[in-house]
């Protein structure tokens, strides 16, 4: 019922975020403050690995869409890591698939951040 | 509609209180999840119900009053769920929001309500000054 | 016992009613699982409330009136968690059971309520024929 | 939330009984009925697996007591593998494992039939 945050560099001034656990209203806070010190510290390119995310609720969602708007203003871009069907279901649903690169892995959601 | 049989299983009503606070939103999905699980939904289902439980409850803790609990009931019988989720707000004009389809550029607000109504079979919301606002879901069991 | 600081995590109560059938004591120890879990207990103590709350229920529908429903108070604090379980039963002479030690046969009878008082730290049955039975037991977190 | 029951025949006229899930107030009388329908077909040397059983409450461990009073009264047994240290535990502190053969793997709870 908890969240794991972790932060790390990666190929050309792209970072990734691993994310595992569940995102809800308790734990969003959470995510939201390690995207926006990434972009604070103008890191506008970034990959958010949800492979180890079991849970996403619509705060959660708010907080990646948050994310997204503000590294655009930057022309940047959040590519997601995402393979739990659930969690993909719920991109389907809301549309949010339009919006975010959803990609099966890493290496895949990095390439596309070029 | 006739009274089950004595040895068929109940139509069990399971309630719950939590305090209108983020933390406890996981204990309500939890235990509307466990609820659930014992009839037979999918796993698909059983996630969308979660979802739904703690979407209202979210709602219930960012716009009902602060310092509240929130109630859940949740009843189930060989058709499926009803889940019924209340604060003591006042609530809004519950009665149009979150209707629209998804336009092009996708969804990136009012998700919660959204997904309620994507997830479950019906919503209904009622809101008044006297008893709050209150959001009734079920979703049934396919076959 | 002051005041907790406004920012803190709040010493929430949950409150939790199933009806008093075996199938519904799961939905009752998840949910006390899930709320225990919020509070930093180990996952041996975890275990053991879980139990402890099953064997509660397990007793009030054992030995409390029929077509009853048993109701679940859960409240958490920085110390640890008070569960209390009541049913709408008469109760028993319950003062001296299962407080005796286990022979050299090991123990065969009365596991439920010799369970709930090794796993828990406080343990304190009520019972009168106007209230029912009450069972509320603590579990310290342990540092 | 719910217990699997499975029963095999095994070497020299013993049985095993596997069991996987939760055994609780709900699931303990499906238990009950494979053991007694063994035990009222005179199979009195009994291995139960424990393994893949996740919780055990007192109507459960009441189960197997009884199982256990019943294939006594005809010369037999009933040895349990348990690997579980959270069940071990349980059999601990009611001091079953005084009554019971508890063994970590069922070889070992089969040969002590014997
Ligand atoms: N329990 C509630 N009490 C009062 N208003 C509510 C409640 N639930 C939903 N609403 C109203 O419905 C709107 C849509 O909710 P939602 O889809 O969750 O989006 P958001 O909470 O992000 O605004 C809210 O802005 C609020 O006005
Ligand atoms: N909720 C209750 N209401 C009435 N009597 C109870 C309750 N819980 C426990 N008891 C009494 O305590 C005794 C011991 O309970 P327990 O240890 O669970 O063993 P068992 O239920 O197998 O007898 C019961 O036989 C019963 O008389």
């Amino acid at each position: 019922m908890d969240i794991k945050v972790n932060v790390r560099e990666s190929e050309g001034d792209a970072y990734v975020v691993d994310l595992a656990g569940e995102i809800d209203v308790y734990t969003s806070p959470k995510v939201k403050d390690a995207i926006t010190e990434l972009i604070d510290r103008e890191h506008y390119n970034l990959v958010i690995n949800l492979e180890k995310v079991r849970y996403i609720d619509s705060t959660g969602l708010g907080v990646l869409i948050g994310g997204l708007k503000r590294v655009r203003e930057h022309g940047g871009s959040v590519n997601l890591v995402c393979t739990n069907p659930q969690i993909k279901k719920i991109f389907d649903i809301t549309g949010l698939v339009k919006i975010f690169g959803i990609f099966d892995d890493e290496q895949s959601a990095m390439k596309a951040l070029a | 509609m006739n009274p089950a049989p004595a040895a068929s299983r109940s139509n069990g009503v399971v309630r719950l209180e939590i305090p209108a606070v983020a933390e406890w939103v996981a204990v309500a999905r939890l235990a509307v999840a466990a609820v659930a699980s014992r009839r037979p939904f999918s796993v698909d289902d059983l996630e969308d119900i979660k979802l739904a439980a703690a979407e209202a409850c979210t709602n219930a803790i960012q716009h009902g009053p602060p310092n509240g609990t929130i109630a859940i009931t949740c009843e189930v019988s060989a058709e499926g769920i009803t889940i019924s989720v209340s604060d003591r707000g006042h609530g809004a004009p519950l009665g149009t929001v979150a209707q629209e389809r998804i336009g092009d550029a996708g969804r990136t607000e009012e998700l919660g309500v959204f997904l309620i109504r994507a997830l479950m079979d019906t919503v209904e919301y009622t809101s008044d000054v006297r008893n709050g606002t209150q959001l009734v879901m079920t979703k049934r069991i396919s076959r």
